[in-house]
């Protein structure tokens, strides 16, 4: 294990890491925009409102992401149609914003079947309750539903964040010099593949570690009326979850 | 149908290892996500803090880290301790083993998140019913809170279960020759990079077709009794 | 709605004297007039031809024993169960309903049964209350996206209401913190900050000691004063004797018996009624 | 004795390539099962994905990496290598209806596809510094871009360029200047300190050269020597 | 458990005539000793120190406002609820208590607690029935898991209470397709199914009708000549006053009275039960 080799590399590896970010959260933003609707949709009775959201879902979660990102940045690029368009080409020959329409459509179909899943799990006679008051169908699904699916879904997401932070490493197949990408080009000068991955995914980790963080921080938030009411002075932080198992 | 210049066969054998692989490092991963969900509330603080290390850690690396870390380092651990005993060849673990159990490890991680999830959804009121009338904590995990969390778990694990399906693909570097290992070869001995990947997708997309279908019915059998959003 | 202005100083929220949408010919005519309500589940048909007539100012008592179908035909009023046969009307307006493929009665329009529903309040046997908004919150949310008053108005009236059901010092409590009967009275609050002309109670006492019953009570009967009229699925027959102007008594998903409960409790007519009520200990 | 166990990567045609049975061919082959054949050693064949051939060869899963491995300093850290068996030559390939300057101040703002992890990569990195260079995981793709209009130029080997514009695809693309190093060997790879096997495989290899029977493999693959 | 045996052909489920672990000298102690349990949550001490004896056969109701802690007390009495202080002895074996390094009291056995919990029944407020579960499997899970009875034995069993509580053709129905009441009879079945020597009862009538309401107490009276131990949280002051043999009243976490129910109801001494006792409609 040589430690000079790992700090030697690691200038190089922040960098990539900050382009990891960036596609992790720019992708991220648009893929959630995207995944409300489609959840929405996809949890909706009539079979008829149901089949699109279905078939995009399908085949984004059927087909892994590499070939998805292949297929738009290669694929598309095929296309003379594509090459010679003012609009498209600009956008497409970029390596950068190929990985994050693709990253953002792939995430989008799996957090819009987590958030489904939370949709259908809020309690009916919280819902009725909200009819019985005269909400319409849009409020009801904005204040009450959403909001209630939210809490249930969090966990869930993410995973799903973690997954997609390290699904852009894929990123680095198509040039771009993410923090893998990073990494596999200084391997491929040092030839020091332990060192240098280890290197990397200490990186990855502390992300991770971030991400997990953040998330814990958001549930306990928004989670206040699952827990006991603090009691006393004395922190609550590091307590089990209220209600899954016995307190003793 | 393009034409696979007689790879199908081959593709086949790919398909039946990305299954097999698949299905046993489910079975790994449910196994670990339910302990690690289970400890992560559990009423003894060192069980949650290695419960909350193992899914942090695991989730923090890369998953080709993982396979390489089990697959080399059990092998050279293994080597390391049969040397004293004179024993000095090349000891291997099986790369299906060493497979499906860091893809498992993985699964775990990531599964112990959703079930912790959706047990937290369970009405505090169902396992107190069940405490009441003196039912031990695993009785009430087993019977209470796993079945009526199980139908909330189902569409993240789904999720995880499709990721999973195409994370195989890493262990070709163990050497198993799954799926997307055997569309290589072909595009190598072909030239037709396109054919072989899309071929490869198109099994993929019926992998999916099954899983789904598989998990809607899971889904429908744990709604049982559930009662349903009524429309309008 | 006409009267977006938060509850008045007088305990109870305000309410124009008559329907507003109605006109003048149906100031006199009933409020609530529903005409031969089926509902089905599967085989078993729950309930079998319901009517009922209801003016300003009724209060109408619903008793009857367990599983006679009397949550049921509250939740068909207001389509939470879309009824298999029958017509409601309200001021003389007919909810429309179409049949779809599977034969299945539904709302034919989205727009007028959320309309009708802002004017007419349902209080839930299981309270039904939002577990991730505290009671001030739960109290509000309705009134600010369905009426569209503001968060300051929203929030004067909601504690003037929890003022009146004895929970101001429990409104930014969440439901799961609240006892029995702090819920129940929370969850008639929220019903009544959206300030309906009808109400429909699903046995809103049952978790409630007799003193809070009283003042409950005590709270309808100020509302039944106002002009608002109420259907209360009931089991104190107390209650139902000494507040409603009319009583039901259903029995199998029929009407059994019906009329003023002065008569129809202390001289039933049918063989049922009379050993429904014997069995009462009081 | 125990079989030889040879490491290869499986996916690097004409070298080694698996055929529709699953099989191993191709160059490394034939030349390694004539180095057993001269060593009268039992050979056996490990396939193992690029990435971790060198891991496998360390851990003991193999015992001779027999994959077109270029002899570079770095991996010379890590493993050691046998004489060459054969030469590879990098030389770029363009559009035709471009001209390029071959060298480090004409190519200077240019944009240049490579595969990574290899020789070509390295020797633009090294020798034209104002080149951005693109490094794709597969010479497939770096061509795919290059089709695309991505990248300005590919470096590669010449051999595999060769194939390449032989293709339907690599129609109105040609070699432009000379090959720009020639002197990129290729060995076979054993872990440090198996010197015994290392002077095996030395010997097998000058026996197999001077015998014919290299040159005979040669003829199979290519029309000129490679050695 | 020493009864494995299903319920016989009597209406209700058979019990020694004493406890078994208790030995002879706890025959004639009290089944059930509460010294002064205290319970707070956050800065609100909802439990102020509250003690009770309760021998076999003893049935207590326990009146009280909403939020005056009735809920908790009882939650407290098998731990669902940690008290803060407190001691609590069945069958003279006290609860085993330590404290965590917050502060917090714990159960310091799970053995011990679940091996009490089998002997004491709650019958829950909120009725808490299992909704993946039948009512048939809502009965039979606990008896055959903690109990170990037989499959058969178990489905016997749970017929015969079925039956008494007027839901043996509801066996196979979902706890979400039942009304109310029926809910509430199948919550109550599920904790007899255990064949408890203690049983907490929180406002188990609540969501019956006056018809069932009989039927239930007498049920509940049964169960009480049988040698069970009752404490039952009720609205009923009826109830209270015909049933139990010792009536308690609590206020804001004390008992305020205390005393057998003709005295206690009739004779109050507190003003606070005297006002309680006024606002009682009938
Ligand atoms: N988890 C909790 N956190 C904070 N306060 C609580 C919690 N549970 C109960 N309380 C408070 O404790 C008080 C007593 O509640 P409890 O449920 O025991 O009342 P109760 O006597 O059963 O009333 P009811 O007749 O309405 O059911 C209430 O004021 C309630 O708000
Ligand atoms: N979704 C459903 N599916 C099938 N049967 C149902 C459903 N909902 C209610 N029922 C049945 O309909 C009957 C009437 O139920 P309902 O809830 O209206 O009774 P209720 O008069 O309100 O009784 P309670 O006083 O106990 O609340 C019951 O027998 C019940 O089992
Ligand atoms: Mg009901
Ligand atoms: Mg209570």
């Amino acid at each position: 294990m040589n430690v000079d080799v790992m700090i030697g590399a690691l200038p190089k590896l922040l960098e990539g890491a900050w382009l990891t970010l960036q596609l992790l959260f720019i992708s991220g933003f648009f893929g959630l925009l995207l995944a409300v609707p489609l959840a929405i949709a996809r949890a909706s009775p009539h079979a008829a409102i149901k089949a699109l959201p279905y078939a995009y879902i399908f085949f984004f979660r059927g087909t892994p992401l590499l070939v998805q990102l292949f297929l738009v940045y290669y694929g598309l690029s095929q296309f003379a149609v594509v090459r010679e368009s003012p609009i498209l080409w600009p956008i497409l020959r970029e390596p950068y914003w190929c990985a994050i329409i693709t990253f953002a459509l792939h995430t989008a179909a799996y957090i819009a079947e987590i958030l489904r899943g939370a949709i259908q799990a809020v309690p009916p006679g919280e819902i009725e309750a909200a009819r019985a008051l005269g909400m319409r169908r849009s409020t009801t699904m904005g204040r009450i539903i959403l909001p209630r699916a939210a809490r249930i879904a969090l966990p869930a997401y993410g995973n799903e964040l973690i997954l997609m932070l390290k699904g852009s490493a894929l990123a680095s197949t198509i040039t771009l010099l993410d923090l893998t990408g990073m990494a596999r080009t200084i391997i491929a000068r040092n030839y020091m593949p332990l060192e240098t991955f280890l290197m990397a995914g200490l990186i990855y980790m502390a992300i991770t570690f971030v991400l997990v963080r953040g998330l814990r921080f958001i549930e306990h938030r928004v989670n206040a009326h699952m827990r006991p009411r603090p009691t006393g002075p004395a922190k609550a932080t590091e307590e089990a979850p209220a209600g899954l198992m016995p307190p003793s | 149908m393009p034409d696979l210049h007689g790879f199908g066969g081959q593709l086949a054998l790919g398909l039946w290892m990305t299954v097999r692989l698949a299905l046993s490092a489910l079975g790994i991963g449910l196994v670990l996500g339910l302990a690690g969900a289970a400890a992560m509330s559990a009423p003894v603080a060192p069980l949650r803090w290695v419960a909350r290390a193992y899914t942090t850690i695991i989730r923090g690396i890369p998953e080709l880290l993982v396979v390489l870390l089990i697959y080399f380092g059990a092998s050279v651990a293994l080597m390391a301790i049969a040397r004293p005993f004179g024993y000095t060849d090349y000891i291997e673990l099986s790369p299906f083993i060493a497979g499906s159990v860091a893809l498992g490890l993985t699964f775990g991680g990531y599964a112990s998140e959703v079930f912790r999830g959706a047990f937290q959804a369970v009405p505090p009121g169902q396992s107190e019913a069940a405490q009441a009338l003196g039912m031990g904590r695993a009785a009430i995990f087993f019977r209470i809170v796993l079945p009526q969390g199980w139908r909330l778990a189902l569409p993240g694990l789904g999720n995880l279960f499709l990721v999973l399906m195409k994370d195989t693909a890493l262990v070709s570097v163990i050497g198993l020759e799954e799926l997307m290992r055997k569309a290589q070869f072909a595009v190598g001995a072909t030239k037709e990079p396109f054919t072989f990947y899309l071929a490869a997708a198109v099994i993929y997309l019926g992998l999916t077709i099954v899983s789904m279908g598989t998990l809607a019915w899971l889904e429908r059998r744990a709604n049982r009794g559930m009662p349903g959003v009524r429309a309008s | 709605m006409p009267s977006a202005s938060p509850a008045p100083s007088t305990d109870a929220p305000s309410r124009p004297a008559s329907g507003e949408s109605s006109g003048t010919a149906a100031a006199t005519g009933p409020v609530l007039a529903v005409e031969d309500i089926h509902k089905r589940f599967g085989e078993i048909e729950v309930l079998r031809g319901i009517s009922l007539e209801a003016h300003t100012g009724d209060v109408v008592s619903i008793l009857g024993s367990s599983g006679s179908g009397k949550s049921t035909f509250l939740r068909c009023l207001n389509f939470l169960e879309t009824p298999t046969a029958g017509t409601i009307r309200l001021h003389g307006e007919e909810i429309r309903t179409r049949r779809d493929r599977s034969g299945a009665l539904r709302p034919a329009s989205h727009g007028q049964l959320v309309r009708l529903r802002t004017r007419v309040g349902m209080v839930f046997q299981q309270f039904n209350l939002w577990p991730h908004m505290t009671v001030l919150d739960n109290l509000t949310e309705a009134p600010r996206r369905v009426r569209g008053l503001g968060r300051t108005d929203a929030i004067r009236m909601a504690e003037a209401l929890l003022e009146k059901v004895g929970l101001a010092d429990r409104r930014d409590y969440y439901p799961a913190h609240l006892s029995g009967g702090q819920q129940q009275r929370a969850a008639i609050a929220r019903t009544l900050a959206m300030d309906p002309e009808v109400i429909l109670f699903d046995e809103p006492t049952s978790a409630l000691d007799p003193e809070l019953v009283g003042e409950v009570l005590a709270v309808m009967e100020a509302l039944a004063e106002e002009g608002r009229t109420m259907l209360i699925v009931t089991h104190e027959i107390g209650f139902a004797r000494d507040v409603s102007t009319r009583t039901l008594f259903l029995h199998e998903g029929r009407v059994e018996e019906e009329g003023a409960p002065e008569t129809v409790l202390t001289h039933p007519d049918s063989e049922r009624l009379r050993k429904f009520l014997a069995r009462h200990l009081h | 004795a125990d079989p030889l166990r040879i490491g290869t990567e499986g996916a690097y045609p004409p070298f080694n390539m698996v055929d529709e049975n699953g099989n191993l061919h191709g160059f490394d082959i034939d030349i390694a099962n004539a180095l057993c054949a001269e060593m009268e050693r039992e050979c056996t064949f490990v396939k193992q994905d690029w990435d971790g051939i060198i891991p496998g060869l360390l851990a003991g899963k193999y015992d001779a990496i027999v994959a077109s491995m270029s002899i570079t300093e770095e991996r010379k850290q890590a493993v050691d290598f046998t004489d060459k068996y054969w030469t590879n030559k990098l030389q770029f390939i363009a559009p035709e209806e471009v001209d390029l300057d071959i060298s480090p101040e004409g190519m200077a703002g240019m944009t240049v596809g490579a595969q990574r992890a290899t020789i070509s990569a390295q020797w633009v990195e090294e020798n034209m510094p104002d080149v951005e260079i693109k490094l794709y995981d597969t010479q497939e793709n770096a061509y795919l871009d290059l089709e695309a209009g991505r990248i300005d130029a590919v470096i590669a080997d010449m051999l595999v360029n060769y194939e390449w514009l032989q293709s339907e695809a690599g129609a109105g693309f040609e070699f432009k200047g000379e090959p720009v190093f020639e002197n990129d060997l290729i060995g076979i790879a054993v872990r440090k300190g198996e010197d015994a096997l290392r002077e095996d495989l030395n010997a097998a290899l000058t026996a197999i050269v001077e015998d014919g029977t290299y040159a005979e493999i040669n003829a199979k693959y290519f029309p000129f020597s490679i050695y």
